[in-house]
């Protein structure tokens, strides 16, 4: 049985969407399907509306998407599966109404306390921390700050204190002036979180060039290859992320699940992902999701084998 | 009669004079709040990070400062910087031991080849050059999209030698802003000082008149984008050696950022106006509101709000002030 | 002139009112290469993928670049000044979150649109009493100025957030039909293009326009209200940008200040390819229809087939360039 | 080896659809002035566009000292020792005057190519100086009225120490005492051996300056004569084609009521206390050196400008005119100064501009009336006696003369009560001039109220039925055209205040 299964996703020139583009077509390949990879060249949410509708003229069979926007694409997708077109979203999460399912990579409390902890380690759970995030309307970022707030306000980072949240906007440029105003306008700053992925590399080639490896210590959430000069170096002791290509099989056997109509995206349903053996739906908010499973710790150990993957 | 030739003396120079030093007054007052709200603003350590990050702008802004003189406009430098820093640090990945001056050239001979096809696109063919620039800007950064396979070249794939070109300093002065005064010193003599560099203003002033006159007008346009790519590439090789990191969506819509610190600095649209000292305050203010803004902990919602107003109100400020100027200069020739 | 002239009888002389009929000048124009281009990418596109001759597909097509094809219509006007508006996608931006914002805090959903509306208007109200007022400054940095202006309030505005849950009915700007087949946005811009084609070929308003653009200090001492014809366009370059926003917000059925980023670009596109010259006084309503619906379709036919998006990028900005070159080379470049 | 420096022989040029030159030739003598004349349009500008390279002809040989010569462009021309100063200004507005004069040929210093600015200011305040102009060469060239940007062509022209100088109508825009100096100049020009060629309208400019005339019409090369040898009446019969009797045909008529009044008017900077008043059916002339404000005054009457005091009395009531509709309004008219720039869109149609000042007229509710608007457009057309071949002729295609008849066609679009003319014959040809006055002559009769603002005398004197003369912004002098003579007009003009 083939079928037409489309991979919408943020942008173009993406390694990380690269790498979860392969996954997802080793699944649909395992079913004799085929892929559509679709990539805006700028990531806007317009681009992606244009994307699905083109996607419903050709009758595709389900489509998987990594959302620029999570409430803006309602309208487009649920004309989508009003055609009878399953729809999931994988990475960035569309609103519920506007999906069957979302496979989720991480848990975004997960995300967010771990990256706290992880920092917390790194200075000793003493000292004042930063946050760098990507723009200030990114949901997902917003999201995992969120956690992380939380997360500070058990007893034992009592001594710690985030000091403030800055924006590079995911501009490298950007990106690194807001790290240098971080560590001008903080001169006691311990710790930089940057849960993405310009940010987190932009700080690290600040805190190279200013040699503060084991003064200022970084973590976030990276790509392996953009951070493995860094590892290396000291300057982030170890940051988190998931396997793009795990995310991209899971999600495409969840298409496959869908299609086949194995699965509804209700809670409790369960099917077999490929070599990622049983997934459950499960209840996330208003909607349902499929999780990946707990983010990935890259350190010095492990990114020489990651770097030249993704 | 000698007195009157005095005060007409000063019309033309005075006025962007002037101009210019309303600018420096406004960056003056805007430098001095912002070290009230805090105090590491004027510290030599910012500043030279002030300079540092604004020294590949103020690059391109030369570039564009001569292509608007000559009435055109180049939309595509961000994509061209783009295609340049990433053609070079792929080659830099794959052959380690190339020489950081190699890279440097390469990158520059890049961003020539694809400024010399804008040129010949807006001189031979004719093409308005916000068509051109535009048209190409799609297919730099395309090209750039499918060379680079949605792969970036990451810190680890660089040479030392290649990361230290924009990371190393000599005289202790960083190396991008040694190289930034250096082409700001050949492009000020060029410009004010050879009759090639005359010619642009020529062109720019009134392109017929430089026809009859015997300027070969193609040649000089031609010749005004061809440097803007050049330095546009090697901005490109800069960018990547600074940032350590070479994506295909690199500097996207930089050109507009280079186009206000050009406007800032008194550079006119129109055309046959401009000069080298107005562009440096243009492009210094444009540097401050960038690096003062995240310094003073407004609201990074507010920072594109002040950046807009901050430079509707510049130029504005300069056009009362050169207003008046022109107009008392008129009245005093009454008597 | 040459010689046919007999200088005995040259006083009252008779000057011929009726145009001849010239064969060559009615295809030698800017407008039928358009057409071709047209016909051609409608014939590649049928080619390459076998859902897109089909009635409903064009339909449809149409509704994924009529948003920005409206601000197209009235940058025409600007464009033909010989000036630039580059605030108009913040302007999107601006009067959408405003709508959504105020309808969130109780405004009735008729009230918000017509407040969206006014936002738009007074945009580019003060884009036009500044660029009149600052007449050394040309229109391109004033815009460039309000462009971050506008964006920036939007920011400040909704911040983060994201604003919706407009009445259903909302919905139907910008994904209903007619007669389940006509798309309503497609209805809506028929209407407007008609409008704006009469505007600036049939009136005086759009007479004024060609004047001004051509030469603003004869028109002034023609007569002409230079200043105040500017206000009136930039306001209506405003007013279009609230329209396209509407649609644009029911399409994504929410709203963010970050939305339309880009649009300016690709409205000038369309208008620039439709032989509309950025040096002023120059160009038709047909032309930059055709050009709206060659981007369009081109985009949306290459889409069809997933051609990847870079490509897409390449071709569009070949096509640009292309175009331009060929009727430099077959029209002669007027300047020379 | 020849006896003459520069010779063109069977010259054709052909642009799109113009013959411009049909086998036209051509001799100039070494170190004489050569006048060449003719109707607008004849082909004199172009003419000397070929010898300068701006055109390439389409046949024809030029040969230089009796050597065939192939000049391919203005740089050739330059290197061959030919300057020339164009018609239409062909300045650098934003640049200063120093680099106006010296842009292409710099002052640089021979080893490291660097332009030496100090040398060139200097050199430029002398060729300034030697022109008699007293202002800066360091100032923008934008500031400068058209006199003293025209100075600087000249001045441009004498810096590149050329052989052969040609002038384009140089005079069109001076008045009397600053012709005087170019007369001067010209003449200092060929004591030292320059040979020179002057395009002029002007009859005064040819019998002072001239040894030898050449004469183009349509195109065609009429022929050659020493001035001396040839009477007024032949020249004009060789130029026009046909007789011209009267030059300043004024028609008999009746001088009606007052219809405008100024009384005190002022503008800070450009013209003070100016008062007169003026009557159906006269023509008022107003004259004075360039620079005496005349423009910025019908500038301000025809509410471009606004004047910053007095009063303004419209048929007797008391108006102010604000910007241009206010002035229309009441039924003034204005023919401005520079026909390309203020007057025409020359990418338009003839009908097109014409129409352009009665838009309300062709329009019914805004929606525009193309048969109404064709055939007042024709009408006016003929009226004017514009040469075209139809009304959907473009206004860049036809020469000077005939623009300057188009602007006048728009005037008569309204319904006028007073039309002010702002230097009306400015760069027209003697045929033309004459179909000009005799259309004045016509709308006086008519009872139209004419100011005309000239700085020729014989036309002032020709035309006005009275005069004022203009100096510094205010009226030194007032009289009627029969008690006035050049004496006392020149005497107000320059007479020093203070
Ligand atoms: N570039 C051009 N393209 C087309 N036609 C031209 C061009 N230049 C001049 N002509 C035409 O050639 C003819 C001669 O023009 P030219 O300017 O030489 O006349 P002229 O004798 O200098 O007139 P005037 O006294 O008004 O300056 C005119 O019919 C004019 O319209
Ligand atoms: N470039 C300038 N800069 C300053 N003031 C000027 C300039 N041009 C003109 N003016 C002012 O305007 C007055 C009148 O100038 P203008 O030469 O236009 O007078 P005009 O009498 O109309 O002369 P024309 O014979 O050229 O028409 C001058 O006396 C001067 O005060
Ligand atoms: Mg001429
Ligand atoms: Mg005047």
């Amino acid at each position: 049985q083939s079928g037409k299964y489309a991979l919408v996703v943020k942008s173009a020139g993406n390694p990380f969407m690269e790498k979860v583009r392969d996954g997802f077509s080793d699944a649909i390949n395992e079913v004799g399907g085929e892929v559509i990879y679709k990539a805006p060249a700028e990531p806007t949410v317009e681009a992606q509306i244009i994307m699905i509708e083109q996607l419903i003229t050709q009758r595709v069979d389900a489509i998987a998407i990594s959302a620029n926007d999570p409430d803006a694409l309602q309208p487009a997708l649920q004309k989508a599966m009003n055609r009878g077109i399953k729809v999931l979203s994988l990475d960035s999460a569309v609103n519920p109404q506007s999906r069957m399912v979302h496979v989720n990579q991480a848990d975004p409390e997960q995300i967010g306390r771990v990256q706290i902890q992880g920092i917390a380690e790194m200075i000793g759970y003493e000292g004042q921390i930063a946050v760098l995030s990507a723009t200030s309307q990114a949901t997902n970022q917003n999201l995992w700050i969120d956690w992380m707030k939380k997360e500070l306000e058990k007893p034992e980072y009592d001594n710690m204190e985030l000091v403030k949240v800055a924006y590079g906007d995911d501009l490298r440029d950007k990106s690194v002036s807001e790290t240098e105003a971080l560590l001008k306008s903080y001169p006691n700053l311990k710790g930089i979180i940057a849960p993405t992925t310009v940010g987190i590399a932009a700080a690290g080639k600040v805190l190279t060039d200013r040699d503060l490896a084991g003064e200022v210590y970084l973590t976030g959430l990276g790509l392996p290859s953009e951070m493995a000069e860094y590892i290396k170096n000291g300057v982030c002791p170890w940051m988190y992320l998931w396997n793009p290509i795990d995310l991209g099989y899971l999600a495409g056997q969840t298409a496959e699940a869908l299609v086949k109509e194995d699965i509804t995206g209700a809670v409790g349903e369960s099917f077999t992902a490929g070599d990622l053996g049983q997934k459950e739906v499960i209840k996330a908010g208003d909607g349902t999701e499929i999780m990946l499973g707990a983010p990935f710790k890259f350190d010095a150990d492990n990114i020489d084998e990651w770097k030249d993957v993704y | 009669m000698s007195e009157k030739s005095s005060e007409n003396k000063m019309s033309l120079e005075r006025i962007q004079q002037i101009r210019e030093f309303s600018l420096i007054g406004f960056i003056v007052i805007l430098s001095i709040f912002v070290q009230f709200r805090n105090s590491n603003f004027l510290t030599m350590s910012n500043i030279d990070d002030l300079l540092t990050n604004t020294a590949i702008l103020s690059i391109l802004a030369v570039g564009m400062m001569m292509v608007i003189i000559t009435r055109g406009i180049d939309l595509s430098i961000g994509a061209n910087l783009a295609l340049s820093g990433m053609l070079t640090s792929m080659l830099v990945a794959r052959y380690p031991g190339l020489h950081p001056i190699a890279a440097l050239l390469l990158g520059t001979l890049i961003g020539l080849i694809s400024g010399s096809i804008i040129g010949l696109l807006v001189a031979k063919f004719k093409i308005l050059p916000i068509i051109a620039t535009l048209g190409m800007m799609n297919v730099f950064r395309g090209v750039t999209f499918l060379i680079s396979g949605g792969k970036w070249v990451s810190a680890y794939q660089m040479s030392d030698s290649f990361k230290a070109i924009s990371t190393g300093s000599i005289f202790g002065i960083n190396n991008l802003i040694l190289i930034a005064v250096i082409i700001y010193i050949v492009f000020y003599y060029f410009i004010n000082y050879t009759r090639t560099g005359r010619k642009i203003y020529a062109v720019g002033s009134s392109p017929d008149s430089a026809k009859v006159s015997g300027i070969d007008v193609t040649k000089i346009t031609w010749m005004v984008y061809s440097i803007m790519g050049s330095l546009a590439g090697l901005s490109g090789v800069l960018w990547v050696s600074k940032f350590a990191s070479a994506q295909s969506n690199t500097a996207a819509g930089y050109e507009l950022n280079v186009i206000a610190a050009c406007v800032i600095g008194g550079i006119s649209i129109a055309g046959g106006e401009g000069k080298v000292t107005g562009l440096i305050s243009g492009v210094l203010l444009y540097g401050i509101l960038e690096n003062a803004l995240p310094m003073i902990n407004v609201s990074p919602f507010w920072q594109n709000a002040i950046q807009g107003a901050v430079i509707l109100i510049a130029v504005i400020v300069s056009a009362l002030i050169k207003r008046r100027i022109g107009s008392s200069n008129k009245i005093r020739r009454e008597d | 002139m040459g010689n046919n002239f007999d200088n005995e009888v040259a006083l009252n002389r008779e000057i011929r009112a009726e145009k001849e009929f010239n064969l060559k000048d009615f295809f030698f124009q800017w407008e039928w290469l358009l057409l071709l281009i047209f016909i051609a990418i409608h014939i590649m596109n049928a080619q390459l993928s076998p859902y897109y001759l089909n009635t409903y597909t064009l339909l449809d097509a149409t509704m994924t670049f009529l948003d920005k094809a409206f601000i197209a219509l009235s940058m025409t006007f600007v464009i033909i000044f010989g000036d630039i508006d580059i605030s108009v996608g913040s302007t999107v931006a601006l009067s959408s979150v405003i709508m959504a914002v105020l309808y969130n805090a109780g405004l009735s959903m008729p009230l918000a649109i017509g407040v969206c509306l006014l936002v738009g208007i007074t945009a580019g109200f003060i884009n036009g009493i500044l660029i009149v007022k600052f007449k050394e400054l040309s229109a391109v940095i004033i815009t460039l100025s309000t462009m971050i202006l506008y964006r920036g309030i939007a920011y400040i505005i909704l911040e983060d957030q994201a604003s919706g849950g407009f009445p259903m009915w909302f919905n139907f700007l910008g994904w209903g039909y007619i007669k389940t087949l006509i798309p309503f946005i497609l209805i809506v811009f028929v209407v407007a293009a008609v409008i704006f084609y009469l505007l600036l070929h049939k009136t005086t308003f759009g007479r004024k326009v060609y004047a001004i653009g051509n030469n603003d200090v004869a028109s002034l001492f023609s007569g002409v209200k230079v200043d105040k014809m500017k206000i009136i366009v930039f306001t209506l370059n405003g007013f279009m940008a609230a329209l396209a926003a509407l649609f644009l917000t029911s399409k994504m059925g929410s709203t963010r200040p970050n939305i339309a980023s880009g649009y300016e670009l690709d409205v000038i596109a369309m208008v620039v390819l439709g032989g509309v010259s950025t040096s002023g006084g120059k160009g038709k309503m047909i032309g930059v229809l055709l050009s709206i619906f060659i981007i369009g379709f081109l985009r949306y036919g290459l889409g069809l087939v997933n051609v990847p998006s870079q490509v897409i990028l390449i071709i569009i900005g070949a096509l640009l360039i292309f175009s331009v070159m060929v009727s430099n080379l077959l029209y002669g470049n007027k300047s020379d | 080896m020849s006896k003459y420096i520069l010779e063109l022989k069977n010259i054709t040029k052909t642009f799109p659809g113009v013959k411009a030159l049909d086998n036209v030739n051509f001799q100039l003598k070494a170190g004489e002035i050569h006048a060449l004349m003719g109707e607008n349009g004849a082909g004199k500008s172009t003419f000397i566009k070929v010898i300068t390279g701006v055109h390439q002809p389409n046949g024809g040989e030029i040969y230089l000292n009796g050597e065939k010569i192939n000049i391919k462009n203005p740089n050739d021309s330059k290197d061959l020792g030919i300057a020339a100063i164009y018609q239409h200004a062909t300045s650098y507005p934003h640049l200063s005057v120093t680099e106006n004069i010296f842009m292409g040929h710099e002052k640089i210093d021979s080893s490291t190519k660097r332009i030496l600015w100090e040398d060139m200011h200097k050199a430029a305040e002398k060729h300034l100086q030697e022109l008699g102009a007293e202002f800066d060469p360091r100032r923008r060239m934008s500031t400068l009225s058209v006199a003293q940007q025209q100075i600087v062509e000249i001045a441009k022209a004498i810096s590149t120490n050329a052989e052969i100088i040609i002038m384009d109508e140089p005079t069109a825009s001076l008045t009397k005492t600053e012709s005087e100096d170019l007369y001067r100049i010209t003449e200092k020009l060929q004591k030292i051996g320059t040979s020179i060629i002057f395009i002029s309208h002007r009859f005064e400019d040819m019998y002072r300056l001239a040894d030898r005339v050449t004469v183009l019409r349509d195109s065609q090369y009429i022929g050659t004569w020493g001035v001396n040898e040839v009477s007024n009446k032949d020249l004009i019969k060789a130029m026009v084609g046909r007789e011209i009797n009267q030059l300043f045909p004024k028609t008999e008529k009746e001088i009606g009521q007052e219809i405008m009044r100024v009384e005190n008017l002022n503008r800070k900077g450009f013209f003070k206390d100016i008062s007169f008043s003026l009557k159906e059916g006269e023509i008022l002339a107003i004259t004075g050196l360039v620079g005496a404000g005349r423009t910025e005054l019908c500038e301000s009457l025809f509410g471009l400008a606004e004047y910053d005091s007095g009063k303004i009395y419209f048929e007797n009531q008391e108006v102010k005119i604000n910007e241009v509709r206010d002035a229309m309004k009441l039924g003034i008219g204005y023919l401005p100064e520079d026909r390309q720039e203020q007057g025409l869109i020359l990418d338009w149609e003839l009908d097109k501009n014409i129409t352009l000042t009665a838009l309300d007229k062709i329009s019914k509710n805004g929606w525009i009336n193309r048969k109404k608007e064709k055939s007042i457009a024709k009408k006016l057309a003929e009226k004017v006696n514009v040469k075209a071949r139809s009304i959907f002729d473009l206004a860049k295609q036809l020469s000077g003369g005939n623009q300057q008849k188009v602007v006048v066609a728009k005037l008569l679009t309204s319904d006028l009560k007073v039309i002010i003319l702002d230097e009306p014959t400015k760069g027209v040809d003697v045929g033309a001039k004459s179909q000009i006055f005799e259309i004045m002559s016509d709308l006086a009769a008519q009872g139209y109220a004419i100011i005309m603002v000239s700085s020729e005398m014989p036309e002032v004197l020709g035309m006005g039925d009275r005069i004022l003369v203009m100096r510094n912004g205010e009226i030194t002098a007032k009289m009627n055209v029969e008690e006035a003579d050049q004496e006392k007009i020149l005497e107000a003009a320059m007479k020093e205040k203070k």
